[in-house]
């Protein structure tokens, strides 16, 4: 086969650069053979050179379903992408509570809470709960953790309130529900209240759920996002390498001699 | 039977339930809440909001609680207005709205009220439960004209938030062969206390079960039904804070099966439980009047707890909802208990522990109409995968004759679904229904293999798991996180501050006439069947 | 719902107009998040607006497969939209021998075959034989028609030998497969064999198969095309009309007078 | 035996067939064919192809059979012009494509030769042999080293047209999960008389079938094979007019399977049948001698008749290639017998004629590798309904104990296979095989029940259609149009040309050897099981 070029690359179906791409699609239109008219010049309008549909359904009256296959002529050069990603180094449980008390010497205290209307807690409780997930322990059992877990539906400002109340170095979000962008305005929302009550900064903000890609969440004025696939240790390890960083940014000295 | 279970094991667990539904019964009996008033109102015919958007139901209810008043039931103050007055309910509740009346002014009247001011309520009490009927009569007038459908009934939700392109999702679905239509509510309805008004259409993964909303619908699906030949039957929840209220709705705009579990409310809504217990009691009766079946929540379960290792809590909850749900007057053929197949998929066999659990549910409650979940908390983005899944669920379906299907959406793990995404699920069922119909007949398990094994295994558990609910009586078990690893305690949660210790007086003339019209023995006698 | 604006369409998931689309397709890069990135941004050159890349798979070292949804923001003026159609009153078996009858007064001769290398006899059995398909008889069974049906693999010269020796009023042509546009260039061949021989224009020429559609036939310089789900009737009836309709044009009174 | 039938049926069946193939044999047993002399010029090590591009061993084998001296068999020529020349086969062979020698001129010499001439051939006969043994040695050793999967196998094909993507395409499919790749030939390459040269990258709807290709993906499936520690299969088709040639270069090349099936090449591309019945005769017995198990075509019947109507027409041709494979040394465990799911997935209860139809295989021939192939005629575009489709495919399999698993694509109707399709067949596969992995030992048919009718009806009706063929004779009967309703008769299609009555010195050195090595009675013995 010949080498692929990475400045160029095209979608695969069987024979480099074919450009083959599936598509399924509705459109408010009646069935009949003007819907498939109308659904493969749609697909060419996408930069297509070729277009089949391939099967056309009738949804009752006046929506019709296509798959359609055709020959994609665009490209992405790929040595050119730069993917935003968590700066982090992988540690298990023992690695991370020995740098927490090796560098830092006091507990880390973190408050979670899967926010506003969303009731979602299986993510959070993943990260958080003492059971854990995927056969790895969750930051309630990290012996130099302190972290609370609010829970589902949890206010911004109940969240908030709480951080100032223990005094957290962490604040960790969930949200999963991202019907009509709620997540957007949720996750926007708790960063105002931070800022209003001047604590933004004092605290490592985190947001994760299916949705949240670490590069969304930079975009919101979060320190870090985490997606599907998250295991505790992702976090606790990130938590604690930033906490780390941090105090030596603040402290150099300190920082060391502890 | 197709397990060959144990019929005594059976017997114990229905004894046990029953002894649990009892004791439950005896806290019912003895509180009224805020809803519960506000669905006595809503029968009456009160409706509407006020300048503040605050539905007049609650705003009458509330002026009467607040002041400490609710223990006699709305209707008493309601009964006195009007005898005093000579308006109509719903004209009292708008002079209470605006001021110009104070119900509560009456409570220092002598407790209690005689029969002749209680009657100037009967010919609206009436009105009221002959709609109702009415309702009952036109959806027996429909099934018997058109089509009913053929279990498994295929099942399916629409969700856009706004319920104009709801209806116009429902009836595309309704013509690709969907029998039943579920409008799923915006986020957390259930924690208002309130039940939204008028037609909406901005919801969140969901649109508001209001009461114009349910009309809308329902209009909508007539007309598919008389379209496709088919009676397309309506969905909404009762679930939440608002319990009987939307019981009622539902009652009055004919909606077929309404989601009403025992414990949902409690358990993943943190609802006090001793207002949802009362709760659920009253708007299952309506539920029973009205002819509405029951869909029971038992699949919420798996969605936190793991459905292999935590499925006898399935099998128990289902049977504390059966007992209480005959409690409140609904005959085995309305009680739609729930169940899921939500098995990790990658386990070896998972499809047979799926029809094991299935099959017992089926062989358990022969008369319900059990309503199969499908697999939700496993799906993936592999929009492919989850094709197949939803199949093997639908193949589970048919081949343990379940009742009521809900299908599976291939892209479950990505949004509520699109137009197209509800039309695959359907071919998905029909084709699987349609190509293995028989196959539930035309195969034994084999004795000691792996499915039988697998029932007997969570009978048993259920068995022992009932017994210990029993004994520690189910409001102080469920604090011991026994369901869904969720803990609860009786005076935790939202709501308990809606709730209020009848009187001697008390009077309910809906609770009264339903419980004689559904001939329950009395409606504070625990011991029925 | 708001109406549905004809001249501009677009895909409909569960709100007019948001746009949302499926697509499936496969980078000849490795996987990873950077794979990701390649394939979001790839949909967004396609004219997208939002992209989700909801699945990746590792389809073993340097292919990544993936599943996106997006929200397009092209779309078609269906108003505008002009379908070539076979031009044929639908008619059933016996009203079309009646009129071979009525208004021809003779039968008519098709020959038939599925050329090249193609072995696909399904399509034009159930078009041509006795048998049929889908509860309608073949042209076999026409008693206004003579068929000859040559079979699989026949090569583009003898159908035209056959024709020219049967005086074949008609050609049909059936070709399934596609790979590499084996088909175009067999059908084109038949054409220029045509034109060679000088017959192109006494006969009707037919093209049928499931990537078959009018508009290509026509494309390719045949009379007409038919594509899956074609009955016996819609062939004889296309035929049959189409015979009278030259009939009539090369011989008005004559055609008036039978 | 899951289905209960009727034992003295099933003799009664393979009686039949036995009587079938006995009269097959003594035809096969009177002629040879110039494929099957080429082959033994292939095996003799000839290779290439002369300045025109024809392979010598056609050049070769066509200047003797032109000049009509085939009877003798060519490797008497090549043997005297060996003794003579002094040359090797391959030598002597250049040597005529280019004129310099005419083998046909030592054809006036006494019929037969003697011992000593024969005997300068033994040395390359030998080394040729031996080479293939040690390709099942090698075979035997991957097999004990590495994983050799679990059945059903994961079978998957590729089929680019080009060999290089082919590679790609297999490795990744490996990588994936599929235990066996089988390279799909180019569009009509069964109609060639020749088999194409060196590596190719210009196909339709397929590769061509070429040593050099043979080699480049084997080499491709051994480093993929060591790489995910389970032993990769190779297949490709010996069907066509150059049977025995590609299955001798399939025996040098280590491929582990081959499509041969004794009637394929008849019906399907109308070969003529006597030329057909010898070289499937002689390639099946290098395939036995190789290790290769044979996969048969009954699948084919059912893209033209109704898999419902004619589903006994497959079980009587598993009967006769069952018969036939026996008669060229193959073991049961090297005959795959092909069948296949493509009953009209609408038609009610279709499932469980497929069920009754893969069980019905499963108990009639125990220790056949049975290959199962996939729905195809009745998919459409709707790629998730043909996901689906192949899920009940990959259910069927599983439950009945199938050995060899074709993997259904999601975009059969449109075009050959992705490599996404491949990838999302192979998790279609592994999902449901792991999920219901013992659903089969899990269940009993019900007795009576419409499996056990089906299979019972099918059954009976293969008896009655093995009767009639062993009455008409095989050849006779298949003028009838008795398999997938295509008529051939014993002197038409192509290929009659290339058939040569055999001498009485006719000479076959490999044919004597392999049936030496097989401990095949003789070769001209029909009488054997
Ligand atoms: C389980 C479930 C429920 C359960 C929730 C139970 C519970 N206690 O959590 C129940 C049944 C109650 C439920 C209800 C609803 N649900 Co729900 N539900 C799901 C489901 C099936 C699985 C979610 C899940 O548990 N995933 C498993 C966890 C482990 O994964 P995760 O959340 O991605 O978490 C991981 C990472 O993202 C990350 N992570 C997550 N959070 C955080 C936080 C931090 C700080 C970090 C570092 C990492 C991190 O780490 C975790 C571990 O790796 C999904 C569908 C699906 N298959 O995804 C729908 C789904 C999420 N639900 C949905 C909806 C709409 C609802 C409802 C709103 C429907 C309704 N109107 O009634 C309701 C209401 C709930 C509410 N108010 O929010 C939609 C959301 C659509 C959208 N994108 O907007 C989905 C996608 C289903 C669908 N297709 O419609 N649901
Ligand atoms: C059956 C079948 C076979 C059978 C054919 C048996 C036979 N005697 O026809 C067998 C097993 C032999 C076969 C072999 C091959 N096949 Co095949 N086969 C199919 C299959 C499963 C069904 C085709 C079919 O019968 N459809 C049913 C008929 C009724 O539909 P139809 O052809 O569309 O015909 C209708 C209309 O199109 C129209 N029509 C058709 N012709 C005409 C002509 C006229 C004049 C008119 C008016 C109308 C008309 O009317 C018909 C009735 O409505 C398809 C996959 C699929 N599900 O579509 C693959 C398929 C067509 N085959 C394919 C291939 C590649 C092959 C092979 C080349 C593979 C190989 N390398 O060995 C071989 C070789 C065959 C060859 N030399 O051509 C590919 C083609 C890919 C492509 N687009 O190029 C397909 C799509 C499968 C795949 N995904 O790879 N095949
Ligand atoms: C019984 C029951 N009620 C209600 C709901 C959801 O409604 P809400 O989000 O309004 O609580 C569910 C969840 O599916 C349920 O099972
Ligand atoms: C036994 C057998 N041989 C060969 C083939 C196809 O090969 P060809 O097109 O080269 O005849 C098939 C078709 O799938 C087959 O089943």
């Amino acid at each position: 086969m010949p080498q692929v070029d990475l400045k160029s690359v095209r979608p695969y179906g069987d024979t480099l650069d074919d450009g083959k791409v599936q598509l399924g699609f509705t459109l408010p239109i009646r069935y009949g053979p003007e819907a498939k008219e109308a659904a493969r010049q749609l697909v060419m309008k996408m930069g297509f050179e070729g277009a089949d549909v391939v099967s056309a359904h009738d949804l009752g009256g006046h929506f019709t379903y296509f798959v359609v296959y055709g020959k994609c002529v665009h490209s992405v050069d790929v040595t050119s992408l730069r993917v935003p990603k968590v700066e982090v180094e992988q540690m298990d449980f023992f690695k991370i509570n020995d740098l927490v008390r090796d560098k830092l010497g006091r507990k880390i205290t973190v408050v979670a809470a899967c926010t506003g209307s969303d009731a979602h807690t299986v993510g959070i409780d993943a990260i958080i709960n003492m059971k854990g997930y995927a056969g790895e322990y969750g930051l309630e059992r990290y012996p130099w953790f302190r972290a609370h877990n609010l829970g589902a539906q949890v206010p911004n400002e109940t969240l908030v309130a709480k951080a100032i109340d223990t005094d957290a170095d962490a604040i960790l979000v969930s949200q999963v529900v991202t019907q009509r962008n709620v997540h957007i305005a949720n996750m926007t929302r708790l960063v105002d209240l931070l800022e209003a009550e001047g604590i933004r900064d004092d605290v490592i903000l985190v947001a994760g759920g299916p949705r949240i890609s670490h590069e969304l969440a930079l975009e919101l004025g979060y320190d870090a996002g985490f997606g599907p696939g998250t295991l505790p240790s992702h976090v606790a390890a990130y938590i604690a390498q930033e906490m780390v960083r941090k105090e030596h940014r603040t402290s150099p000295d300190l920082g060391k001699e502890r | 039977m197709k397990l060959d279970l144990d019929i005594s094991k059976i017997h114990k667990c229905r004894e046990c339930a029953n002894d649990i539904a009892d004791q439950v019964m005896e806290h019912v009996q003895r509180v009224t809440t805020t809803t519960i008033e506000r669905t006595v109102l809503r029968l009456l015919g009160v409706d509407g909001v006020n300048h503040a958007g605050v539905p007049l139901p609650n705003v009458v209810v509330d002026s009467v609680h607040r002041a400490g008043h609710l223990e006699d039931g709305i209707a008493t103050y309601m009964a006195r207005a009007v005898a005093s007055t000579g308006l109509s309910p719903q004209q009292v509740a708008e002079k209470v709205a605006c001021g110009e009346l104070d119900l509560t002014l009456t409570a220092s009247a002598p407790a209690g009220i005689g029969g002749c001011e209680r009657s100037v309520l009967s010919s609206a009490v009436s009105a009221s439960l002959d709609r109702i009927l009415a309702n009952v009569a036109t959806r027996r007038e429909y099934l018997s004209r058109l089509d009913p459908g053929t279990e498994p009934l295929i099942y399916v939700i629409v969700a856009t938030g706004n319920i104009y392109e709801d209806v116009e999702q429902a009836q595309s679905a309704a013509k690709a062969g969907a029998d039943i239509i579920a409008v799923i509510r915006s986020t957390a309805q259930s924690l208002l206390d309130y039940v939204p008004y008028g037609a909406t259409t901005e919801g969140f993964g969901g649109t508001f079960a209001t009461q114009e909303n349910f009309r809308i619908m329902r209009r909508g699906l007539d007309s598919v039904s008389v379209e496709t030949g088919r009676y397309i039957r309506l969905v909404n929840y009762c679930s939440g804070l608002c319990m009987p209220e939307i019981a009622a709705m539902g009652a009055l705009e004919r909606l077929d099966m309404m989601l009403n579990d025992s414990m949902y409310g409690i358990l993943f809504r943190d609802i006090n439980m001793k207002r949802t217990f009362a709760d659920q009691h009253f708007s299952r009766m309506i539920n029973a009047y009205a002819g509405i079946t029951i869909n029971t929540g038992e699949d919420n379960y798996l969605t936190t707890a793991d459905a292999y290792d935590e499925a006898h809590t399935v099998l128990a909850s289902q049977f504390i909802n059966e007992a209480l749900a005959h409690r409140s007057g609904l005959p085995d053929s309305q009680i739609g208990l729930g169940h899921a197949f939500e098995i990790n998929p990658e386990l070896k066999d998972g499809f047979l522990y799926e029809v094991a659990q299935a099959q017992l549910a089926r062989d358990i409650f022969p008369d319900a109409p059990l309503k199969y979940m499908p697999p939700t908390k496993y799906m993936t983005g592999d929009i492919f995968r989850g094709y197949l899944l939803n199949g093997m669920f639908n193949l589970a379906g048919v081949m343990t004759g379940q009742s009521i299907q809900l299908l599976g959406m291939l892209t479950e793990a990505i949004h509520t679904p699109h137009i197209h995404d509800r039309y695959l699920a359907t071919k998905n069922a029909k084709h699987v229904f349609n190509n293995a119909r028989h196959l539930g007949d035309d195969i034994l398990y084999t004795r000691g293999g792996i499915i039988q094994t697998r029932a007997e295994q969570v009978l048993d558990d259920t068995a022992r798991m009932l017994q210990h609910v029993r004994d520690r009586g189910l409001m102080n078990a469920m604090g011991e996180g026994i369901f869904a690893g969720i803990a609860r305690t009786p005076d935790g949660g939202r709501g308990l501050d809606g709730v209020a210790a009848k009187s001697a007086d008390y009077w309910n003339p809906f609770e009264e006439a339903i419980a004689s019209r559904l001939a329950l023995a009395a409606s504070n006698d625990p011991r029925r069947r």
